[in-house]
């Protein structure tokens, strides 16, 4: 099952300190549902304010992009620039 | 900038009735580089000002008695451009065209700079080391007073209100004479003296020092003649114990404030630094 | 080859330096920047400052303003919707519209001096100025608090009674000036301290600094009396100036048209809003278009600044130099409101480096300053300012040449970063031995001077573009980018459809088009406009061809697979057929008769943006009686990708270099007791000037480009401002025989250093 | 407020402007003739952004009075070009990219030809000391340098005679 991890401390405040979790998805989309339904607000707050690594490499705003049966996610804090 | 009325007299005459007529509400203009950007920042509110720049003698370098007479209007591009005069007096003229940029040369002055009183101006400890003095025209007619004389503060000066400066007046320059004027400023350029300091010296045919003034900038309320510190090189060759006590001297006139521009500390240190090399420039100068 | 990827090879417009398209408009004075439009009943808008560092405001009299003949209007954030909530995309986070609201205007409490409190229209410059005396506001002041270990402790003045440090578990129960506590880390660092043969430690600290953009922020607005408006600004995003006014003032976004002025530099600070709600509102509520230029003083104390930085940083190496384990503090100043780039500090510190164990701390800290903005690589250059001297002080201690032991740690592809990506396309060995084998490391450091390496990142980012291509009748093409160009990206976009639709530079013109005439966009920010604007720039081309070929298809009655798109001209390779091959011109001339107009536009959502590396080496002295430093000779080198206008991008390197070198050196946000800044002004903020820097020779790396672009470019804008803070602090710190930890260097500070 | 008439010549054309006492050249510059070329970056005399050359002296436009101008000769950025013809410093600044976003340009320009029309063959320190009063963002002043240095040489090529 695909593995979710994150660098954000900020995870913590919506799954009451749980940083890694497995979890069923295959898309991104997929993935914030079901975050929202595990951990309330978390699938909100991380569509608007975080970015994914999948198998390590960084997804912005892509809902569509795929999730592999042993992919590893990794929740990041969205980057932006000057 | 409401409400501001702009005079141009053609005459010091005209000026000196103008600027009593506005009854302290006037401000007089030379070069502006130091008004405009008071008036824009709201610290100066003039209702009337007073351009100098079209006045005959407030403008232009003229020879005179051996000396040198510089209208305090004159832009430090045209000091710069008067090749006697910068050889007769480079650390004078260094220090007039080290006042801004090049934009700002074209229009700052050395009058302006010496009536905008700031205790960092660039051209004053050059002028009080030169012994310049200031040709002052008032209700009662002209009169003449020591550059030393004329900063009271920051923003100050002795001068009454309805007294306008009309020139500077550089006094015959003896052989083996010369001058230099160094700052300190963290930039290259742009910057306000962090210090600065003006040396003038006479040597004569041996080598030997016979007269000498050293001024600093920016190291307390008003540029400073350090005379103690020119009494140190004089009958000297400027060796190293001489310019140890030049330093002493130096220092020991210093007292300056710390601000966004530099430490009282470093401030006092940098002026020996500099009140030496400017004198080894000087001393270089008048050799050559 | 037909027409696909193109890659690196037979490329005829990329990688060429012709001239951009809007060159003569700016070397001639016709381009129009912000402060440049002017409308007809325009009225001259001024923005009420607040005088304090951090006040209760108990009221707002604008009575006697109002009564000032020619006054039209007189706003204050009573005119904003109050419900201004949900958020907008921008800059280097997300900003709560809430706070950006009150950064605009402030409500109820005024939280640094040059804190908007109210603003007034009026017909007249003159007649705006005396109004804003007369607007009488009241204030209670409070105590202030200006420096991040300040705001940190205990009995700080607390700016929001509301903000309680998310992050930690449990939630605190006071509230604090900590917005935010982000942790990152991996490995067991505790064990790679034990096991190190080597240790480094050291405390450093950075002053706030401004963008230092030379056009102050500038906009016209104007409210139609349906509702509909139309806002000139210089913005980074015009998109983003929409959608932010539009919440700031409970619009329709389809309701606010944003025509993006020329920019006249931002590097960050103009990816927020500051004068535009302000402006339409007032123009709401008078009628009148309203325009609002700020000072520069205004400049300094109200927009930008980057977060000034408080850090330690920790290594454990083995005896031979390979880095195991890390530890680092990051407290950055958020300003005003939280929201400092600290998380993308921690996320870039080690970026260079492939470092096993790594223990990251970082702290979002508000206080009584202007709120942040994003700046060119937002929260890199202290992080690495730490690191690298760290780095520094490693290659001493070992005896080892500092290029040496950043290769022997630096990463390669395949390495995982501690925020989760995997190193892909990274160039950092060859940028690294670039520098070592470059003329300037050949040539031996000069007597009295010192030379200082480092090394920086940035992860460039992608995102939403869109772009449209239109071939005109005579065979010419005009591309439209949705992204303001800061810096030449009009020249790019119009090369890579040059080169896409094989015709010459001078057939395609580019054009920035506002938010009713293109598809969404995101900001000119984040390195991203040449790789995601130019992708959909590529595409829309790639669509023309095919269009093209369709058409010419067509015209022979063969099939379209037997057509070809060489040159700009369209050939049959049936041999069956004996055609004549078809320009662009003459298929668009034509093109009613093939299915009309001949145009495509793309939008899309661009991933796969490269990390970026940089290089810097720098040679100085010092005047050992004044602590003055003089930097000698510079060069940087970077990892490109590929460099579609390598002019453009070598400018990139060397203006980034010298923003570094006025960081190391001289620039800093100086305050008083009072609170109040003291340094407001380009005289006393001391950017370099062109006799402070020498000649910045640049290498441009191009070995790995980034297979995800059709080019293969990578953002390049960002990181050149990465390594520069570090390699003038390293040859310094070599000079003065100690470890310089606090920025600027400033002759007196280093002068002190000296003496101990 | 009391505002008087200003006669002068800008760009070689009689211009006549309605300037008020405290206004500054700049400011009649943009707001009254529109010539909106010349910028302003700081209104202090610090950026050079507002560089023209008034009587042959560079000035920033900002530090000038605007009633001042009576009976002057003004060159602006708009002037630079001759009938269309980009001026050789404006070719090699669009050659050597010495402009990113554009808005110093202007008075770069200004500043650059004041310096060339004294000195036909200055070195980089020369030129680097003369634009100090430039402030540019963009570049890190490399292209610019070498613009105008370049600038130079293709001058004194086109004065030698044939």
């Amino acid at each position: 099952m695909p593995r979710v991890t994150s660098i954000s401390g900020r995870i913590a405040d919506f799954t009451g300190g749980v940083s890694a979790f497995q979890v069923e998805a295959r898309t991104v989309r997929a993935l914030m549902r079901e975050l929202e339904g595990r951990f309330p607000g978390l699938g909100d707050f991380v569509e608007d304010q975080m970015a994914l690594a999948i198998d390590g490499e960084i997804f912005q705003d892509a809902l569509g992009a795929e999730i592999g049966a042993d992919s590893e996610i990794v929740l990041i804090p969205k980057i932006a620039g000057g | 900038m409401s409400g501001v009325d702009y005079l141009a007299p053609a005459s010091v005459a005209d000026a000196v009735s103008a600027l009593r007529a506005s009854a302290g509400s006037a401000r007089l203009m030379a070069g502006g580089t130091d008004l405009l950007v008071q008036m824009r920042g709201g610290r100066a509110k003039p209702e009337v000002v007073i351009d100098l720049k079209r006045i005959p003698g407030l403008m232009g370098i003229r020879g005179e008695g051996g000396g040198f007479v510089i209208g305090a209007a004159t832009s430090g591009a045209a000091l710069g451009e008067h090749e006697a005069l910068k050889a007769a007096w480079p650390g004078v003229i260094e220090a007039a065209n080290l006042i801004g940029s090049t934009q700002v040369q074209g229009r700052a002055s050395l009058g302006g700079n010496l009536c905008n009183a700031s205790p960092a101006a660039d051209g004053v400890p050059a002028l009080i080391a030169a012994g310049a003095v200031c040709i002052i025209e008032g209700p009662a007619g002209a009169r003449e007073v020591q550059v030393e004389k004329v900063q009271a503060g920051p923003g100050k000066t002795t001068l009454a209100a309805d007294e306008i400066l009309l020139a500077f007046r550089l006094p015959p320059r003896p052989a083996r004479s010369s001058d230099a004027y160094l700052r300190l400023i963290p930039r290259t350029e742009m910057d306000i003296a962090v210090v600065g300091v003006g040396v003038s010296l006479t040597l004569d045919a041996g080598g030997v020092c016979n007269a000498a003034r050293v001024s600093v900038g920016a190291v307390a309320p008003t540029c400073l003649l350090v005379e103690a510190a020119g009494v140190a090189l004089v009958g000297t060759t400027l060796d190293d114990a001489a310019l140890a006590k030049m330093e002493a001297a130096v220092s020991a006139a210093c007292r300056p404030i710390s601000d966004k521009r530099g430490t009282a500390e470093y401030r006092t240190k940098v002026a020996c630094v500099l009140a030496r090399r400017a004198a080894l420039i000087a001393k270089d100068r008048a050799n050559a | 080859m037909s027409d696909g990827n193109q890659g690196g090879v037979n490329l005829k417009v990329v990688g060429q330096r012709p001239i951009r398209p809007d060159g003569v408009d700016k070397v001639t004075g016709r381009a129009q920047f912000g402060a440049d439009f002017h409308l007809p009943g325009m009225l001259t808008g001024r923005i009420k400052r607040s005088p304090h560092a951090h006040a209760r405001v108990v009221s707002i009299d604008t009575r006697a303003a109002e009564k000032l003949p020619g006054v039209k209007a007189i706003v204050t954030s009573a005119d904003f919707d109050a419900g201004a909530a949900g958020e907008v995309e921008a800059g280097e986070s997300h900003a709560a519209m809430k706070e950006v609201a009150a950064n605009c205007l402030a409500h109820g409490k005024v939280l640094y001096q040059g804190h908007a409190v109210a603003a007034v229209a009026a017909t007249q410059p003159e007649i705006a100025a005396e109004a804003l005396d007369l607007i009488e506001v009241t204030y209670e002041v409070l105590p202030h608090v200006i420096d991040v270990e300040a705001a940190m402790a205990a009995d700080a003045p607390v700016l929001h009674d509301d903000m309680y440090t998310k992050g930690v578990t449990p939630k605190p129960g006071k509230a604090s000036n900590v917005a935010a506590k982000h942790v990152m880390g991996r490995g067991d660092v505790a064990a790679a301290f034990k096991a190190a043969g080597v240790i480094v430690e050291g405390s450093y600290e950075t002053a706030a600094v401004h963008q230092g953009y030379i056009e102050p922020h500038a906009c016209v607005a104007s409210w139609g009396a349906d509702g509909q408006s139309t806002i000139w600004c210089s913005s980074q995003g015009q998109f983003l100036v929409r959608a932010m006014v539009a919440k700031i003032l409970n619009m329709p976004l389809s309701d606010i048209k944003v025509i993006p002025a020329e920019i006249g530099g931002g590097f960050g600070g103009k990816t927020t809003v500051y004068l535009e709600p302000v402006a339409l509102a007032l123009s709401r509520k008078c009628g009148r278009p309203v325009k609002i230029v700020m000072s520069r003083e205004e400049v300094f104390l109200a927009s930008g600044p980057t977060s000034g930085a408080v850090m330690d940083v920790r290594l454990a190496a083995t005896k031979d130099g390979k880095i195991t384990g890390a530890e680092m503090t990051l407290k950055y100043q958020a300003g005003a409101f939280q929201g400092s780039p600290v998380n993308l500090g921690l996320m870039t510190a080690f970026a260079c480096y492939d470092v096993e164990s790594l223990a990251l701390t970082g702290y979002d800290v508000v206080s009584n300053r202007p709120k942040v903005a994003a700046y060119r690589a937002p929260g890199a250059p202290m992080a690495a300012f730490a690191v690298e001297s760290a780095i520094d002080d490693l290659a001493l201690k070992l005896g080892m040449d500092p290029i040496d032991l950043r290769l022997l740690n630096a990463v390669r592809d395949g390495a995982k970063t501690v925020y989760g990506a995997t190193v892909r396309c990274c160039a950092l060995v060859e940028t690294l031995e670039a520098i070592k084998a470059s003329p300037h490391y050949q040539t031996p450091v000069g007597k009295g001077q010192a030379r200082g390496v480092a090394a920086g990142f940035w992860f460039n980012v992608g995102g939403e573009s869109s772009a449209a291509v239109h071939v005109d009748e005579d065979g010419g093409v005009t591309v439209v980018s949705s992204n303001p160009d800061i810096g030449g990206s009009r020249a790019s976009m119009a090369m890579m459809a040059a080169e896409r639709l094989g015709l010459p530079i001078e057939r395609v013109r580019c054009t920035v088009a506002d938010t009713t005439s293109i598809g969404y966009s995101g900001s000119t920010g984040g390195s991203r406009v040449t790789f995601a604007t130019g992708m959909a720039v590529v595409e829309a081309a790639q669509k023309i061809v095919a269009d093209l070929k369709r058409r010419a298809a067509q015209t022979w009655e063969c099939d379209i697979a037997m057509v070809e798109w060489k040159d700009g001209v369209a050939t049959c390779i049936d041999p069956a057929k004996d055609v004549k091959p078809l320009s662009m011109k003459a298929i668009a001339g034509k093109s009613a008769k093939t299915g009309g107009p001949i145009a495509a536009e793309v939008s899309l959502n661009a991933q796969g943006a490269a990390a970026g590396f940089g290089v810097h080496v720098c040679d100085l002295e010092i005047d050992p009686e004044t602590g003055r430093t003089t930097v000698v000779r510079y060069t940087a080198a970077q990892d490109v990708g590929r460099a579609i206008h390598p002019a453009y991008v070598e400018g990139q390197l060397q203006g980034g270099a010298a923003q570094g070198i006025g960081w190391a050196l001289n620039e800093e946000y100086v305050y008083g007791k009072s609170g109040l800044l003291e340094n407001a002004s380009f005289l006393d903020y001391r950017m370099p000037v062109a006799s402070d820097l020498p000649m910045i020779d640049t290498i441009l790396i191009e070995t790995k480009p980034n297979p995800r672009h059709p080019f293969g470019a990578k953002g390049v804008g960002e990181v050149p401002i990465v390594p520069p803070l570090a390699a003038v602090s390293n040859a310094v710190s070599r000079i003065v025989g100690r470890r310089m930890t606090s920025l600027p260097m400033s002759p007196a500070k280093v002068l002190a250093e000296m003496a101990k | 407020m009391s505002r008087m008439v200003v006669n002068a010549t800008v760009n070689g054309e009689p211009v006549e402007f309605l300037a008020g006492g405290g206004q500054s050249l700049l400011d009649a510059l943009r707001d009254e003739l529109r010539l909106t070329g010349s910028k302003e970056g700081c209104g202090t005399g610090d950026c050079g952004a507002c560089s023209v050359i008034v009587d042959g002296r560079l000035v920033c436009a900002c530090l000038m009075l605007a009633p001042e101008a009576e009976g002057t000769r003004i060159e602006t950025i708009e002037g630079l070009a001759d009938n269309g013809h980009l001026h050789p410093l404006q070719h090699q600044f669009l050659e050597q990219a010495a402009l990113q976003c554009g808005f110093c340009t202007p008075g770069l320009l200004m500043a650059s030809k004041a310096l060339l029309d004294r000195n036909a063959d200055p070195t980089e320190s020369e030129v680097r000391y003369w634009l100090a009063g430039n402030m540019c963002r963009c570049t890190g002043y490399d292209k610019v340098v070498r613009a105008v240095m370049d600038a130079a040489a293709d001058l004194r090529q086109a004065e030698k005679p044939r």
